[in-house]
Formats: structure tokens, C-alpha cells, sequence
């Protein structure tokens, strides 16, 4: 057990450490000079406020020091949490930033993945095996995973906020309505969550359901289910046991796909204008904030990262024989 | 008689065609029989095996009956076939070593098998406890999961549960041939042990390997190409067949102490014949040395003497 | 992008991906007998179909229409119609969607075609010499194959794409192809390794062969299915990966994709609150499509291939 | 021609190779020309292992082995070309042996590319044609097919045929029949004695003891990578001196004798002794210090052309 998890963490420490070397190279190895780029971009300014721009951005990724300085430097922020100051921001630190951002990006991710994959495995284990239902759920099961999830974004809030009105159409509360713990602002809150949510939920949803599906026909084709039915068992049985097993490699599945569900759920804030870490990255790239758009990155990073980590755990939970074989059985 | 089938028969669904994997087949099987069901792979042995309990997705059930106890077996109706099966019918599968469902304890996945048919786990357990002794397994098996143990402890296991209802019936589809020799025989013994315990009536034992059946088998049936070759005592298959094709089988068989130097065996020249489509009349006429003109008729499968039956016009006569 | 792939060796992905069972042994009787089963497989043509439907309008839309996707000189803001030039409407700024439509189609098939095809390539160069060498060369390749299988490739493109100032649609697909290649890298060494106890390939060695001959001549020859359809799963993953990509605005600049034309619709446009439907429906239903269709041809394909998932 | 001495094989197992697992310690026999050896065991014993050593399919950990003058563990790129120029294999499952999606003869057009790059058309085919009819098959009914249209029997005597094309020495035939159909194995089998009557070393792998019975001349009895009795095949199963060799010729299932009349045979023989360690009685088990890279010989001889190994190390036996 301890083996597995230090093989475990080793990975993950080391995919930390590759991702985050790569987020400090990329500004130093990028063709051209990147202060240069960064004040071009910056438009207008005093040439007075040029020169102390210029020399805070050459201080501040230290160009002038030596390289592997340079690379500590960067770790040893790091460590300690300091991810720079946006400039979206207002000069708000990055990590105080992406932070006040963070709640509503986890408020609707792990509903979303949750709420997807359970749906998902229920419904996909239904149909498995079963004519009408199974005709029904591969082809919308198929459309749901092929569909983009900005663009189901995009319909559901066309049809169900701009034509029919039932849910806002953007932002993570109404405009008139300052944060608070009452129970107005609570119900807002869960109307303006309701369609990115939905969005997240229904592509996740098609994706488990034809997952689970393939899965559980596999499964009871296997050995085992064969046995049983032969010694009578009923149905509900068989299916009892072959759910469970099909479950195991989904969970597997969960680990694979959080880079992409957390990728769907940027883009589909952006769509909703909901504010998430997804929305403060498309304003990081707009208004070219780097430090703000690095510091998302070493987040999302280290987000999936620990996410993964998670789901190894679940399934030593779930799976009884990693248990067995962690604790050396006896062949 | 505990078993009795007749005309049986059963083909495989195939995209070019119905494969007769089982064309007739009509034979008895008495209380306390074990019954050797031998032959070379395609010859229908298991296809007969399994028809008997469950007809896999491809099987298709054409004609004939079978009847156990008296009771005529609904073999082609999946749900009707479930009131017998186990409790009349059992099986030890050829896949017995992962016949266990892999992330259930033993104890309770044979529990929940048990209970799912209407038994009480509770008052089988003590007879559970003492076979498991039987075949030297500790009970602490119960516990463990099926990764847990070794192959021959597995195969044990699963012979356990299948005959915990004491069927009438049980078929033990080749269990024999995935084993190491020293295994092989202590598995074989203790099939013979369940008969005599009363765990189980009657018994097929499906396998190619006609040696494992001297051993263990009261009679033998042998197959050929779907269809019924020549059924037996054993002793008498082995040394006095009359079937051409039991006789050339069994003189091709090496045994200790047949060297090649002293004495070279020889095979059967040619193959089986495909099922699908097979030609009309004895099938393995093709590779038989005695086959005259009568062959291209079927012929029938007769006792030739008290529980001795043929399918050969050269044996039976052919005026039959 | 959704549930696409899951590496267990049993069932490779749960979007019907090959399953490994049967492509490792192929009950193969040459071309006639695939050509056979791809004529009776309803998914196959129905996703062939589409395919082709879109793939005519993304060749020859751009060769009969002409109509330059960015020129802003046709009445802004018209709704489609059956006038000409005005098929799909036009933008707020006077574009032509339908030539926009058609050109962004031709981008994502681009993006598709290489992105999914240097994923494929990378892939099967990690996977055949992880599954064939085995040993140390193996835990090596593994470990980054399972680095770069974590990282979400989104976010590195994200980060990549803002310090760029230009970028093109070839820059876009080789960056998602080096980005997304881990799980066809694992499937393919899993089914590498499996093949790689054959007693062909032993024959092979005694038959003097060496290395990568055994595995160009002998193994890949018997996953040939298997790597198409990984290949098929890919080119829609890189189509799915680009959208994304052009969705927040680090598409190719200059140009046109259907990622980009939601990017517009929606950043510049305010279709969404003007209710402007026929600028951002399209392009999304377009990818759906295209994406669906490979995804069902991919089912299509493994029943094909694999005679356990026929219908008898 | 062919010899191996103390040969053994260890993997290293566990993420970074943390533990050692001996598949096979210090086995040592020889295989001359016209002469058949065969290497009998049960699963997990290391036959296989040591069949793709001499293949130089796998590398030897330790110990030699060594043919006409070659040692198999330094010869690299073209040395071994050369090599399998003379020695060859076939394997025990004939579909497995061939690339299912290539036509069968295939295997033919490997050898020609890769070691016969420059002979004409006609003069490949007759040489073709000369191997296949020397192991009795109608080039007429196997080439140019695909191994899914071949029986077992037809692919396992091709690649035989294959092997009759280069200038052979040595066979190492891995359980090459053990998948074939009962009527047809015994033809391949007599197939590798007519090769033997032709000076070639045939080294037969089986878990089967009574085909290695028929064929062999000299029988090398494994267990868990160890030798634990060798020798001439009549004195080995006629007069067994390791427990293990008896339980496993009581055990092996017969066509004419029950297992209980062979245990009774051997018991008769004087079985009495089956717990005292031959070995021992030459070193004591204090001397023995159970680490065989001292220079004691692996085993000891009971008679002429018969060895026997340390019954400890054939698992627990030993009583001296």
C-alpha cells in the first residue's frame, strides 16, 4: 500500500515539478524578447513609465540574473505562495486573485463531475443489454460526448435563457444584488449556477452513460456472470455484480478525464460569464496578465493533480483486490 | 434413469449458416453413472454439455428432449430452465478458475447465490464447512477473494458451490485439462468422491482425454463430428470397441511404457468434416478404412449389446 | 472532449474505442470480408455519410462560393435566407457565415487530420517501443507517458498560445498533437505487449529478424484496426481541443475555424444577448457533427473488425 | 552438439527490479545427434524457459550453454544468424505461431530473405517442395494459404518443414503436440522420431510423461527450475529414484492400468526408501551449504546414464 502510493505521489511530484518548470520556461524561451513583447502591448505610456515598467518586469522575472538563480527564485516563490501580482487585478496578488475565484469553479466542477458520472454509470447500466432504452441512450449518448461544451453552452442559453427566460443568461449573481447569506441571494445564485452546470453535467453525462454501457456488456459476457446464470441466478443478481465490476474501470476513467472536464468548465464560464477561474483566465488573456495567467496554470495544475490523487484513493476503496494484493495474498 | 435424452439436438448460429454442432444425440445416463463424454475438439461434446444447462447466446435449440427424473427439462426456455438449474442441474465449467465474480468474498458470493435461488446461506453453511473440509480447503476461504487462491484451490472452490444443492445432474466440463498431473488426479478423485458421498446423482464428465475416463468413468459415450459414435461401460471402450473410429482412436494413444522403438502407433489420416453442411450419412466415413457404399446412408445408433451401442453399418450389420 | 478513453486493458475506452479482445486476433479473410460488413453496418454508413456531406462543403463550399470569409461588404445582421450570399445569414459586421462556416470547417479538418495524426504517430512510437522493449526503456516511457497524461494539454496550450503573437493552424495542430498522444501511447504498448508473447514473433527472431522490422512487419500489421480507430478517436479529440482553444481567443490569428467563429459571435458580437442564433449554431453543430460521426464510425469500425460485436 | 552446464535464470521482479526470482538453477544435460531428450515438467517448472535459452530468446543469467564449439550466451548480430541456422523451434500453439493476417507459408519467404537471399526461383521451390513431402505434407494443399484455412496438425508440421529448409542440428520442439487433436498428434510426433533417424538433436519439452515416454532417448525430469532426475528414459520410468519422478508416474493418468495398481507397482519396487536423499548419502547436509556455486555437481549418479538430484531441492523431501 505504501509502495503504491509513493509510486503514486512520485508521479505526481514529478508532473508538478515538469509543469511548473515549464510554466517558468516558457515566458524565458518564447521567440523575442518578452519584456519588449509585454510593453508593446502595454500601448501607450510615458517614457519615464516605460523605463520603471521595463525595469519592474526585468526584476521581477530577474533577466538580469543568472538562469539557475533564476529557476530558484521562481521555486522558492513558489513554495511560499507568491505567484506574483495580477494586473487585472489591480495589482491584487495572483494567488488572493485566482483564490476569491476558486469557490465558483469548484462549486460547479464537482457537482458536474459528480452528479455526470453517477448519472452516467446509472443510466449507461440501465440501457446495457436492454432494446428500446439502449437504442435511445447510444445515439443521444453519442451526440452529448461529441458535442463541444462552449456550444452546449451557448444553446442551452439560447433557448432557455434568451427565448424562454427561465434562467439568466450571465454572471454568477444578479447584478443588483450584493453577496450576502440570505436566502434572496441564495436562489440567485443557484439560477445563474443552473446552466453552466448543466452544460458540464450533460457532455460529462453522455460520455459515462455510453462508457458504462460498453463496460457492463463486457462484463456480463465474462466468466463469472456465465457461471452464475448457469446455477440459476436471477437477473437482478447478475447485474448486481456485473455493475459493480464495470464500475472500477470508470473510476479509472474519472482519474483520465479531469484534465478535460476542467477544460470544459473554463470554457463553458466563459460562455456564462460566470465568475470563475475560467472567466479570470479569459480576462488574463485579454488583458495580457501574465503573472495572473501563469499563477491560473500552476492552479488548474495542481488542482487535477490532487483531484487525481483522490481518485487513486477511491479506488483502493472500491476495489477489494488491490487491497489483497497490497497486503501480499496468498496464491 | 436418471437422465434420458433424446434426438437431441442443437446448432450454432453463424453468419454463414447453422453450424450442426449436436445432430441427435440419444442416450440415458443412470443413477449413479458417471458418464465419460469423450472426443476431439468440435466433435459436439460440450455444445451437448452445455445444452443441458444453458444455451449460450448462439445456440439454438432445434429438436429433441431431455428429461431428468422425470421431468422433461425446458432446455430452450432461458427463465424456465432456472428452477432446475443447480438444484437438478449443476456445472463445474471449463472456465472454472474464473468462474468467481473477482472483487466478491467467496463466502458471500456463494451466500448471495444462495439466497438469490431461495436457500438460507445459514442452514446450508454447516454442510459448506464440511465439504470445503472435504476437498482440503480451510474454511477460512471463505474470506478471501478468488485472486487469493491458487488455480487448483479455485477449481476446488468452484466444484464446492456447485454442488452444494446435491443436484441430480452434474457436469464437469473439462476440468481436468488446464492441470499439472499431480493435480489432475487428486481433481478426478474427488469428482469420484462426490458420487460416492451422494453429493451429486449422476455425473458427465466432458474431456478429451479418454485416459482421465478410465480412471474415473463407470461408462463412456463417445463423439464424432456431432454426432453419437459408440456408448459403452468402460472398460469394454477400452479394450474391446467396435466403432472404427473408437478403435483407431485409442490405438493411437501413447501410454507409459510404449516407446517408439518397440512399437510406433499411428493416427487417424485425414480431418473431421465441417458442420456446416456436413455431407449425408456416416461422417466419418472419409477417414474410415472399412467404409463401403451402405455409409452414405446414416447410420443408426443401436445397442449392439446390453449398454453397448454403435453408430456403424460395418458393426450393426447393414441391414439395421 | 469527454469521456474518450480509459486505458484498462480490458476495454480501452468506453466511446466504443477498439476493444482489445478481439483486434489482437482478428479473424481476418482480407479486404472482401471488411468490405462485406462495412456495406451492412448501418453506424459506418451513416457516419461515412456525414462525414462526406461535411467534407464536400469544406472542399468544394470555399471552391463555388469564393466569397471571402472576412470581407465585411454584405448587409450586417441578416438572418438566413435563400438569397444568395446570405445562406446562413451574415455577422454583425456584414461577413458571410455560410463561407465562414465552410473555411472553419476545412480548419478543423486540418487541425483533425494533423493534430490526431502526430498524436497517433507519437503514440505508436512510445507505445510499440515501450510494449516491445519492456525493461527500464519501459518504466521510462510509462512514467512520461503518465506525466504528460495528467497535465491537462488545455492549459499548457492556453499558456503557450498567449505568449505567441502569430499563430498559425499548423502551429495550433502540432501543438494538440504533442499534447494529446498518452492514452493511445498506453493502449497501443498494452496491445504491444500482449502481441509481443506471440510465438510469431519469436519465430520471427529465429528467422533472423530484428527489432523494428518485427514490429513494423509483425505486430503493427496486426493492430492496423486497432491504430485506425485509435487515430479516428484522436483527429475528434484534436478537433474538440482546438475549439476549446479558439473559443478563448488564442486561435490561429488570421484565418478562420468554427472555434473562432463562436469566439467572435460571442466575445464581439453579443449574438448570444441579440439572439443572433444562426452565427453560433453552426459552427458548434458542425464540430458536433464531425466529432459524432467519427465517434460512430469508430463504433461501426470495431464491430466491423470485431466479429464478437456483430449482431448474428 | 548441444550441452548445457549449470544453466539458470533469474528475473528480477517489482517495480525497480527489488526482488530475484529463480526460474531455473543450475540444470546441466546434453543433446547429441540423432538423439531425442525430453525435458518433462509441470507448469512453473522452467522447461519453456530453458527451451528459449537454447533459442537465445531470452538471455542466460548463468552457466552455459554451448553448441558445436558456440557459446550461445556471446555470439551477437551475425554469430547468430549463423546460429539459428542450426538450431531452431516450434512452439506449442500453431495458431500462435503464425501472423494471423499473412498467409502461412510466409514463414518460408522469412527464411528465404533472410538466409537464402540469392537462390533462384525454381531451385527455392524445390527445396520447398523437399521439405514439405519430407514431413509428409502435399505442397498442393498448404501453401498459399492462410493459417485459419490449415488444421493444427498441417501448421505444426509446416513450420517443421520451415525449420528442414536451413542445415538443422538441433530442434527444440516446445509442446508442439500438446494442442493437437488425439487422432492426428501421435503422426508430428512420429514425425520428430524420423528426424532423429536423420542426425538431428531433438530437444522435446512436454508436461506429458508418456509421450516423452514413446519418443526419447534420454528423459531430464524438472521441478522448479531444478533438475531432479535425468538419464535414460527406460531406467527413469522403469526405476524412478526421486520421490517426485514417482509421484508423477503414479499420478499420470493410464490407459490400461488404474492409478492405485501403478502406486501399488512402485511401492512394490521398494518405495520404502523414497525419503531417503541419494544425494545426501555423498554429502552430508552439513557439508551442503544450499549455495550451488560451489563446485559440487547439481546431482549425483544411481547408475550408469541415470542421475538424481537433492530431494530438498526438489521441495522438502529430504529426510537425511
Amino acid at each position: 500500500m505504501r509502495k503504491y502510493f509513493g509510486r503514486k505521489l512520485f508521479t505526481y511530484t514529478l508532473t508538478f515539478f515538469i509543469a511548473a518548470t515549464i510554466d517558468w520556461l516558457i515566458p524565458r524561451f518564447m521567440p523575442g524578447d518578452p519584456v519588449a513583447g509585454l510593453m508593446a502591448r502595454q500601448g501607450a505610456l510615458s517614457p519615464e513609465g516605460a523605463a520603471a515598467l521595463s525595469k519592474y518586469y526585468n526584476e521581477l522575472f530577474g533577466l538580469n540574473r543568472p538562469l539557475w538563480e533564476q529557476f530558484f527564485g521562481f521555486w522558492t516563490a513558489l513554495i511560499q505562495g507568491d505567484l506574483g501580482r495580477s494586473v487585472f487585478g489591480h495589482g491584487r496578488p495572483v494567488a488572493e486573485t485566482i483564490l476569491s475565484a476558486l469557490p465558483y469553479t469548484l462549486a460547479l466542477l464537482i457537482p458536474a463531475i459528480l452528479l455526470s458520472w453517477w448519472a452516467g454509470n446509472t443510466f449507461g447500466a440501465m440501457a446495457a443489454r436492454r432494446k428500446w432504452l439502449d437504442s435511445a441512450v447510444l445515439p443521444v449518448g453519442y451526440i452529448l460526448t461529441a458535442t463541444p461544451y462552449m456550444w452546449l453552452g451557448l444553446v442551452l442559453a439560447f433557448v432557455l435563457a434568451f427565448l424562454l427566460r427561465i434562467f439568466p443568461l450571465s454572471g454568477g449573481y444578479g447584478f443588483n444584488l450584493e453577496p450576502s447569506l440570505t436566502w434572496a441571494f441564495f436562489v440567485d445564485l443557484v439560477a445563474h449556477w443552473m446552466l453552466p452546470f448543466l452544460s458540464l453535467f450533460l457532455v460529462g453525462f453522455g460520455g459515462w452513460a455510453i462508457g458504462m454501457r460498453n463496460m457492463i456488456i463486457y462484463e456480463l459476457e465474462s466468466d463469472y456472470s456465465r457461471y452464475l446464470e448457469a446455477l440459476g441466478a436471477p437477473q437482478s443478481l447478475v447485474r448486481k455484480y456485473a455493475f459493480r465490476n464495470a464500475m472500477l474501470p470508470q473510476v479509472t476513467g474519472l482519474a483520465l478525464q479531469l484534465g478535460v472536464i476542467v477544460a470544459g468548465a473554463l470554457v463553458t464560464e466563459i460562455v456564462f460569464s460566470y465568475p470563475g477561474i475560467g472567466l479570470l483566465l479569459f480576462n488574463a488573456i485579454k488583458s495580457e496578465d501574465y503573472f495572473l495567467l501563469q499563477g491560473i496554470f500552476i492552479f488548474v495544475i495542481a488542482g487535477v493533480l490532487i483531484a487525481n490523487f483522490l481518485v487513486d484513493i477511491a479506488y483502493i476503496v472500491v476495489d477489494p483486490r488491490t487491497r489483497v494484493g497490497m497486503r501480499g495474498g496468498t496464491a | 434413469m436418471s437422465l434420458q435424452v433424446s434426438d437431441l439436438r442443437v446448432y450454432y448460429r453463424s453468419l454463414a449458416g447453422d453450424v450442426q454442432a449436436l445432430d441427435g444425440a440419444t442416450f440415458s445416463i443412470a443413477d449413479k453413472e458417471i458418464m465419460g463424454l469423450a472426443g476431439e475438439s468440435g466433435c459436439g461434446k460440450s455444445t451437448l454439455g452445455n445444452s443441458l444447462i444453458r444455451l449460450d447466446g448462439r445456440m439454438k435449440y432445434v429438436a429433441g428432449s431431455v428429461t431428468l427424473d422425470g421431468n422433461k427439462l425446458p432446455i430452450w426456455d432461458q427463465r424456465g430452465m432456472n428452477e432446475f438449474r443447480f438444484r437438478d442441474v449443476s456445472v463445474i465449467p471449463q472456465y472454472a478458475m474464473s468462474a468467481m465474480n473477482p472483487t466478491r468474498k467467496i463466502g458471500k458470493m456463494t451466500g448471495e447465490l444462495l439466497e438469490s435461488r431461495g436457500e438460507s446461506y445459514q442452514d446450508i453453511k454447516p454442510e459448506l464447512l464440511r465439504r470445503l473440509d472435504l476437498v482440503g480447503l480451510q474454511q477460512d476461504v471463505l474470506n478471501r477473494y478468488p485472486i487469493e487462491l491458487s488455480g487448483g484451490m479455485k477449481q476446488r472452490m468452484v466444484m464446492v458451490i456447485s454442488t452444494l444443492l446435491n443436484p441430480s445432474l452434474l457436469i464437469a466440463d473439462e476440468i481436468t485439462s488446464a492441470l499439472d498431473v499431480s493435480t489432475q488426479r487428486a481433481v478426478a478423485e474427488t469428482l469420484v468422491s462426490f458420487r460416492d458421498h451422494g453429493f451429486v446423482k449422476s455425473m458427465m464428465v466432458i474431456t478429451h482425454d479418454l485416459s482421465i475416463l478410465y480412471q474415473t468413468a463407470d461408462s463412456i459415450l463417445v463423439m464424432y463430428a456431432g454426432k453419437l459414435a459408440e456408448k459403452a461401460p468402460t472398460a469394454t471402450i477400452i479394450d474391446k470397441p467396435r466403432h472404427p473410429y473408437t478403435k483407431m482412436l485409442i490405438s493411437s494413444l501413447p501410454e507409459v511404457g510404449i516407446r517408439y522403438a518397440n512399437k510406433k502407433l499411428a493416427g487417424i489420416p485425414g480431418s473431421p468434416p465441417a458442420l456446416l453442411n456436413p455431407p449425408a450419412g456416416c461422417r466419418f466415413r472419409a477417414r474410415c478404412p472399412l467404409a463401403f457404399d451402405k455409409c452414405v446412408e446414416e447410420p443408426p445408433f443401436i445397442q449392439i449389446a446390453p449398454d453397448h451401442s454403435v453408430a456403424c453399418w460395418k458393426v450393426t450389420g447393414s441391414d439395421a | 472532449m469527454t469521456a474518450l478513453v480509459n486505458t484498462e486493458p480490458k476495454l480501452e475506452s468506453p466511446v466504443g474505442a477498439p476493444s482489445a479482445v478481439a483486434t489482437v486476433a482478428p479473424a481476418r479473410k482480407g479486404r472482401g470480408e471488411f468490405l462485406y460488413f462495412a456495406l451492412r453496418s448501418k453506424k459506418f454508413l451513416l457516419a461515412m455519410g456525414i462525414l462526406l456531406v461535411l467534407i464536400a462543403i469544406a472542399v468544394l463550399g470555399p471552391m463555388i462560393d469564393g466569397t471571402d470569409p472576412v470581407a465585411t461588404d454584405l448587409l450586417p445582421m441578416q438572418p438566413p435566407s435563400t438569397d444568395p450570399g446570405y445562406w446562413l445569414g451574415t455577422t454583425s459586421f456584414g461577413e458571410d457565415v455560410f463561407a465562414q462556416f465552410a473555411n472553419g470547417l476545412r480548419a478543423t479538418f486540418f487541425v483533425g487530420l494533423l493534430g490526431g495524426g502526430l498524436a497517433a504517430l507519437i503514440g505508436m512510437a512510445v507505445g510499440f517501443t515501450a510494449g516491445y522493449r519492456g525493461g527500464w526503456t519501459d518504466e521510462i516511457l510509462n512514467m512520461l507517458t503518465n506525466v504528460v497524461l495528467v497535465i491537462p494539454s488545455l492549459a499548457v496550450l492556453i499558456v503557450i498560445s498567449s505568449y505567441l503573437k502569430a499563430r498559425g493552424v499548423l502551429f495550433e495542430a502540432v501543438f494538440i498533437g504533442a499534447t494529446s498522444w498518452p492514452w493511445a501511447a498506453r493502449a497501443i504498448r498494452a496491445q504491444t505487449f500482449s502481441l509481443r508473447s506471440r510465438d510469431f514473433i519469436d519465430l520471427a527472431k529465429l528467422s533472423g529478424r530484428k527489432g523494428w522490422r518485427i514490429i513494423v512487419e509483425e505486430i503493427a500489421p496486426n493492430m492496423s484496426s486497432y491504430l485506425f480507430m485509435t487515430f479516428i478517436l484522436l483527429f475528434g479529440g484534436a478537433i474538440l481541443i482546438a475549439a476549446s482553444l479558439d473559443f478563448i481567443g488564442l486561435g490561429p490569428t488570421g484565418g478562420m475555424s468554427l472555434g473562432l467563429m463562436m469566439f467572435n459571435a460571442v466575445t464581439y458580437g453579443a449574438a448570444l444577448l441579440l439572439g443572433y442564433w444562426w452565427w453560433f449554431i453552426p459552427p458548434g453543430l458542425g464540430i458536433m457533427a464531425t466529432v459524432g460521426a467519427l465517434y460512430v464510425m469508430n463504433v461501426g469500425l470495431d464491430e466491423i473488425f470485431n466479429p464478437k460485436l456483430r449482431d448474428i | 552438439m548441444l550441452s548445457l552446464n549449470r544453466v539458470s535464470k533469474f528475473y528480477k521482479v517489482g517495480t525497480f527490479g527489488g526482488k530475484e526470482m529463480t526460474a531455473v538453477r543450475d540444470v546441466s544435460f546434453d543433446v547429441n545427434e540423432g538423439e531425442v531428450v525430453s525435458l518433462i515438467g509441470e507448469s512453473g517448472s522452467g522447461k519453456t524457459t530453458i527451451g528459449k535459452m537454447v533459442l537465445k530468446l531470452i538471455e542466460i543469467s548463468r552457466g552455459s550453454i554451448v553448441c558445436d564449439g558456440t557459446d550461445v550466451a556471446a555470439i551477437q548480430g551475425a554469430e547468430v544468424k549463423a546460429y539459428y541456422r542450426h538450431v531452431q523451434g516450434v512452439f506449442q500453439d500453431p495458431f500462435s505461431s503464425y501472423n494471423p493476417i499473412f498467409k502461412a507459408d510466409r514463414v518460408f519467404g522469412m527464411i528465404r530473405s533472410e538466409f537464402f537471399p540469392g537462390v533462384p526461383n525454381s531451385e527455392w521451390d524445390a527445396k520447398v517442395d523437399a521439405a514439405l513431402r519430407s514431413v509428409s505434407l502435399d505442397p498442393g494443399q498448404v501453401l498459399n494459404k492462410y493459417p485459419h484455412q490449415l488444421s493444427g496438425g498441417q501448421l505444426q508440421r509446416l513450420l517443421v518443414a520451415r525449420a528442414l529448409l536451413l542445415e538443422l542440428k538441433i530442434l527444440v520442439a516446445d509442446e508442439i503436440i500438446s494442442m493437437l487433436d488425439a487422432s492426428t498428434r501421435i503422426d508430428v510426433l512420429n514425425l520428430l522420431a524420423e528426424l532423429k533417424g536423420r542426425g538431428m538433436g531433438i530437444l522435446f519439452i512436454t508436461h506429458d510423461l508418456s509421450l516423452g515416454n514413446y519418443i526419447s532417448e534420454k528423459t531430464v525430469i524438472l521441478r522448479r527450475g531444478t533438475v531432479v532426475e535425468m538419464g535414460d528414459t527406460d531406467k527413469v520410468f522403469g526405476n524412478p529414484a526421486h520421490p517426485y519422478t514417482k509421484v508423477l508416474i503414479s499420478s499420470v493418468p493410464q490407459l490400461h492400468k488404474k492409478w492405485a495398481d501403478v502406486e501399488a507397482e512402485i511401492q512394490a519396487r521398494g518405495g520404502d526408501d523414497a525419503g531417503t536423499c541419494l544425494y545426501h548419502r555423498f554429502y552430508r547436509p552439513t557439508e551442503f551449504s544450499g549455495d550451488t556455486t560451489d563446485d559440487r555437481p547439481a546431482m549425483i549418479k544411481v547408475e550408469d546414464d541415470h542421475y538424481v538430484g537433492c530431494f530438498e531441492l526438489g521441495q522438502g523431501i529430504c529426510r537425511v
